[in-house]
């Protein structure tokens, strides 16, 4: 057990610190350091554009997902390498978050599963923040029912036909391309009647919705297709493996999500240390001190969990679904932790304004995020089926549409 | 033995559920919600019209003269639909700081208004982060005249006056004052808070002239009797609320199909929805029990104040909270109304004070009582 | 809302409380005060001649199961009226605890599915103590799947042959008579293949052997029956109405364990009040005061729970399935506290030697006895089913064995 | 970066477990529990042969000179199978007191004797209930013997020697003494506890001579440094008791068939394993942070002991707990083992103090660290 570097690793380290050095854009620094759940702040720079002029330069010195391929525009670093790079990256990494869909979910989907020629054409621009991805999965029907997606994709002379509804796609609003999951056979059990495409995101018949989340937010949008015309050269994987290609992007995604996720619990113990109560400071008290213990242990057991997994990636070991638990125990203790500090601070707890919040409103910004968390990419229900399936090898729950044709799967009570 | 609401009380309930599904649809509380007004000011007349608002104000003063039973049948209802309107404030608070500590010329002037709903008041205590305690407090009143902040003032914005808790040179740690809200050195700045479908504000208090609530020097007992009492009817509004959303989990549960079966017959569903439904039955029972003590004055109002507080903010919390988790990402939307239930929860669990006082208040009242009985 | 009595109830009240105070056994009140999880400790007498003798003499005065009609062996006593006599039995009533099978569940169910000789036989001296009864219900392969039992009755000319095994039978080693479940048709799904007998527990056959608890303890025993013979008559409803008449008697039990039970929060208060931990009073941590104020508001919930059933039977209302919630907060609560006694105890907790051990060792025995209240009767994810299904309305799970005769559903993995 | 036991200690781990599923199995363990013997000999001397016992001791001390990883390595395998044998008490604890805090000549009196298990040790420092805390102690030396009562004493009716944590007159608040149980003025009287697969007793010296650990003076120093590193080592056994009760309760699950499936294909079940799988995995990744700052000797050590403790003490008693759960019935009976590991689960998250001090420690070590950071 080591968490030093090796004599190679600390001389790449030592690489990325100085090019970062030289050229992080520092005036973001302390914005980037204090973004809660508001949304980012920059001082009045748009933050699109800041992005995308941070993932230019990355690109141009060879950082922008330097874990990829030169040939689809990376570095070829090794998986540590990667790591050491998000690690020096730091907080600046967070101005990536418009890429992050394509370069975690997209961009491994089109390396497995796209022609070469696709490949190059896509892969570099995604890299480099100048072609923006989202991933085109959930409906209003589908969401941990994903295999129940009714989009369909009706075969025509020369390629395919969209039309349906997507809903819960990230970036949207932004995005150049999209990675479509849709129904090619409607008559063949759900499983199997699914094909990938990616699809442009400017075409005729495409039209994309802002969703007014529950927090005032609008993170999320709905997707309307509408005969919209594809070539089958975009089409990802044979037709009918769809589900097979989706569950290629799930699983990224869920590693994408899992790793970087907060508890909160920084927020919440550097909040008890300063704060008084009625005279008395908060830290002494000992049902204040049991919590902060107890989520102290959680948080630092994500933190060397994750680390494990890197020790396994270094090891050659794939990360599997045993990653799922970060998100899972992230989730939910955000939300504790979220109530618990407005409890704190007693009736004053309620103010959510920027000026009169305690901690400017970090925990109440906190409290309206913290349900989506249990839910985007995977409820909370779903992730212990996966954990409890896949990792425990215990029974799947009984389906009874497992082996009926799509379009017959009962979706009412009669 | 009857731990129930009487036939003529459970016809009240259906009355008042009958109206308020009518008048207090989703869409209303949306208004004030959205910002469009304060409280909803047609509901407002409404309910004093139907006497709600002095149901528990003595027929003298121009109430109706029901009582604390009628008023937590009332609450409930009125939690169950988000009702934005002032009645914790000027119903449960003001009226009862009248009614308890209240002089009979300072009754005579303020109940009748405050059944006919023509004067809305609050209460104001905190002035900073955690519980306010007495002895602790920074606004002082000199020579009749309050000078100090009071923050997070539910209704801060619109009532007509308020009852201040206050120190004083020579006074108690605690004093209680009337100040209207409309005098001279008054300022109030609106608060965004969690749940925009109620009304906050800070009150900052420049010599305001300030009344001593009845002949004064009792602050702590009608405070501790009065917060009491707001505790059982806030903790019915809390149990409106916890029902609503668990019987809006159920229904969607049944409505919702996944994998060619409606998702509520997953047990992770189900168990889910059989937990919410046992914090939610033990919120009603100490809910009942705090309304007996509450309506018989009986010694143990506090411990029956506390028990019933703690488990109805936990049952509200509780069920908000799943209630979006049942609806998986619909409820994460603007458009649903579950993150509405989820907001009140949160801010009804901190609008007397958060978990921690109560826990003290209901292990405190609780060792009396045994030191008592073995003595 | 009042909980005051009326005049007549306090005329009632003031009559049992008469009568107790004449005949109560007073000598054994500290003892039956005090009595936790450890066995009862009548000094030197023998626990069941206790039980047996104090029976006898509420019998004899019209005391014993007064709620069941007068021909039965009761006095026909209103359910409020029965509700004040357990208030004034008190902690006597503890003494009636090798009956409570009996009287909870075998004798409503002998009420409602007896014939009219059978019950005036077989009810009275059930009441009076003369006769203990037992329930045969659970078997090593049938426990929340109660249906799925295998012991078999097989009809031959003058009546049945009963071979099989029972298991978890409460006082089985004491009984004089048991209520069966068995099987008398194999052939058709399992729910409807099922027969109710009583049977003599000292019949040629029966045999009993205590089962030695995680806790050391022996409350519970197998049962096994080697071609036991019995006659028809001791058929309780029709062949192939087992199910049903099983059913009455489950909502009996659960009735009968919910309502008693403790959850071990007046154990944990009282000791709280009194400790000291390193020089501080215990009741001053906050901590401690947190944990111990969410208990409190569980115990007077289920204790105003139970006063809420007795309104509703006062006004003729039968209690439901809603009542399960007694036995599921009560046992994980009670697992919950004793866990948290044995660690305000610190490194003494771990004693259980009466002599030395804390609070005379009352945690201990409730952290070994705990377990058990989360599965006997019904375990929590049971209850939890009959929640959601039977109050909330939610469907039932999906069922594999639904409509599939009872020898042809799956037991093992292929 | 590599958050991992080496190849080769990966191997050793192998060869225990190995050996262990042969040696120690459940119905070794029994014997123990049902008191055949105190703890089992035979196994203790082979641990000792197998060079378990001294891994962590250094070679010119009798030790095999491993070091703590490996120590930690056995630690969860003894765990796993709930080995009824002192090695918390001689190894974590005698041991690891002598090494940190002994002089030079006690070091070369007692440690060969540990590594060989010639001599076992134990550590007494509680006396009432409650967490023992250093100024609270009742137990005094003067002029070089010991009088006071220490309970529940790990191993003490068996052990050769203890570490016993006491005041005296003039000396800081807590000091250490090593006391020959087999001497004068020595009592002992065993406890019956929750789990009698351990042994425990309770000491009465009465003018015991004892002997200062090394110097003395910097008692306190050693005993949090010694009870940081025993957390580290007993968290592992709790792991891998956790660990175990886990793998028992997934193959019960699916072994197990009720309404016509194996019970582990209901969400109920699946998900209480899912939560139980994910408590041990918090668990094992804190360990492993808590054996590279003991191994490295970390400034960390303490926030990592304590995350470690915290952990996978929740962890052990959560698996143990739901192991009986979904075991169901049979769970309950004497004769399977689910009762085993919940009764040691218990023992163990009392045997070096409750979650409280533990918690205590973690929040003032994070505070310290923050601080430091901050200036």
């Amino acid at each position: 057990m080591d968490f030093e570097d090796s004599p190679a690793e600390a001389e790449f380290r030592n690489l990325a610190r100085r090019w970062m050095d030289a050229n992080a854009p520092k005036q973001f620094e302390t914005a980037l350091r204090q973004a809660g759940f508001g949304e980012l702040n920059l001082g009045g720079i748009d933050v699109l554009d800041a992005s995308k002029s941070w993932q230019r330069r990355k690109a141009a010195a060879g950082w922008a997902c330097p874990h990829w391929p030169r040939e689809y525009g990376g570095s070829g670093l090794t998986p540590i390498q990667q790591v050491i790079w998000q690690q020096e990256e730091g907080v600046y990494g967070r101005l990536a978050t418009p890429f992050i869909v394509g370069h975690g979910m997209c961009g491994p989907t089109l390396m497995s599963h796209a022609s070469e020629d696709d490949r190059r054409r896509y892969l570099p621009p995604l890299a480099a923040g100048e072609e923006i991805w989202c991933q085109l999965f959930s409906e209003p029907g589908a969401g941990s029912d994903l295999a129940g997606i009714s989009t369909r994709a009706s075969a025509v002379a020369d390629g395919w036909v969209i039309s349906g509804q997507k809903v819960w796609t990230s970036f949207a609003q932004i995005s150049d391309f999209g990675l479509l999951l849709a129904r090619t056979d409607p008559s063949v059990p759900k499983h199997r009647g699914l094909t990938m495409f990616y699809i442009d995101m400017h075409a005729p018949g495409v039209e994309v919705r802002p969703i007014k989340q529950a927090n005032g937010q609008s993170g999320f949008n709905e997707v309307f297709f509408t005969d919209v015309r594809i070539k089958d050269q975009q089409r990802l994987g044979a037709v009918g493996a769809g589900w097979h290609v989706a569950l290629t992007t799930l699983m990224n995604e869920r590693l994408a999500i899992g790793s970087g996720m907060t508890t909160g619990f920084e927020a919440i113990f550097n909040w008890c240390c300063s704060l008084e109560r009625s005279g008395a400071r908060v830290f002494d008290d000992r049902a204040v001190r049991s919590r902060l213990a107890t989520w102290a242990a959680r948080s630092s057991g994500l933190r060397y969990t994750a680390s494990r997994a890197i020790t396994a990636l270094s090891r050659g070991t794939t990360p599997g679904p045993e990653n799922s638990i970060g998100k899972l125990v992230a989730g939910s203790t955000m939300q504790e932790i979220a109530e618990f500090a407005l409890g704190l601070a007693g009736p004053l707890g309620v103010v959510s304004d920027p000026v009169g919040a305690v901690d400017g409103g970090r925990f109440q910004a906190m409290l309206l995020r913290a349900p989506a968390t249990r839910l985007e990419g995977g409820t909370d229900e779903i992730l212990r089926n996966i954990i409890s399936e896949r990792v425990l090898g215990l029974p799947p729950d009984i389906r009874v549409d497992k082996d009926i044709p799509f379009n017959r799967i009962p979706t009412r009570s009669a | 033995m009857n731990l129930d609401f009487s036939p003529e009380q459970q016809r009240m309930r259906d009355a008042a559920r009958r109206f308020l599904a009518e008048r207090c649809t989703p869409a209303a509380v949306r208004k004030v919600f959205e910002g469009e007004e304060s409280y909803d000011k047609g509901l407002w007349r409404e309910l004093a019209e139907l006497g709600y608002l002095g149901i528990a104000i003595p027929e003298e003063f121009g109430g109706s003269g029901g009582g604390y039973l009628e008023l937590c049948v009332i609450a409930e209802e009125l939690g169950r639909v988000l009702a934005p309107v002032p009645v914790a404030s000027s119903t449960y608070l003001a009226a009862e700081f009248l009614k308890v500590g209240g002089s009979p010329a300072q009754q005579a002037a303020y109940l009748p208004k405050l059944a006919s709903g023509a004067l809305i008041g609050t209460f104001a205590m905190a002035e900073a982060a955690g519980e306010p305690v007495a002895g602790t407090l920074r606004a002082r009143v000199d020579g009749g005249r309050l000078t100090g902040t009071k923050t997070a003032v539910a209704d801060g914005d619109t009532a007509d006056f308020a009852i201040v808790a206050a120190g004083g040179a020579g006074a108690p740690a605690a004093s209680l004052y009337i100040v209207d809200l409309h005098g001279a050195g008054v300022a109030r700045r609106p608060l965004a808070t969690i749940d925009p479908s109620r009304s906050f504000a800070e009150l900052t208090f420049r010599a305001a002239p300030a009344e001593p609530l009845g002949v004064g020097g009792d602050g702590e007992r009608v405070l501790a009797r009065v917060l009491d009492g707001a505790a059982v009817l806030m903790a019915f509004e809390q149990l409106g609320g916890a029902d609503f959303a668990l019987e809006a989990a159920c229904a969607y549960a049944k409505e919702r199909w996944a994998f060619g079966r409606p998702i509520g017959s997953n047990q992770a569903i189900k168990h889910m929805l059989a937990d919410m439904y046992v914090s939610a039955t033990l919120a009603r029972s100490n809910c009942y029990y705090g309304a007996w003590a509450l309506s018989t004055g009986a010694e143990a109002l506090g411990e029956a104040a506390a028990s019933a507080r703690i488990s109805a903010t936990q049952a509200f919390q509780h069920c908000a909270r799943n209630n979006i988790q049942v609806h998986g990402g619909s409820g994460f939307t603007w458009a649903v109304d579950c993150h509405l239930y989820y907001r009140r929860s949160n801010l009804l669990a901190l609008a007397l004070g958060g978990l921690a006082p109560w826990e003290d208040r209901l292990v405190d009242t609780l060792r009396r009582r045994s030191a008592a009985t073995e003595h």
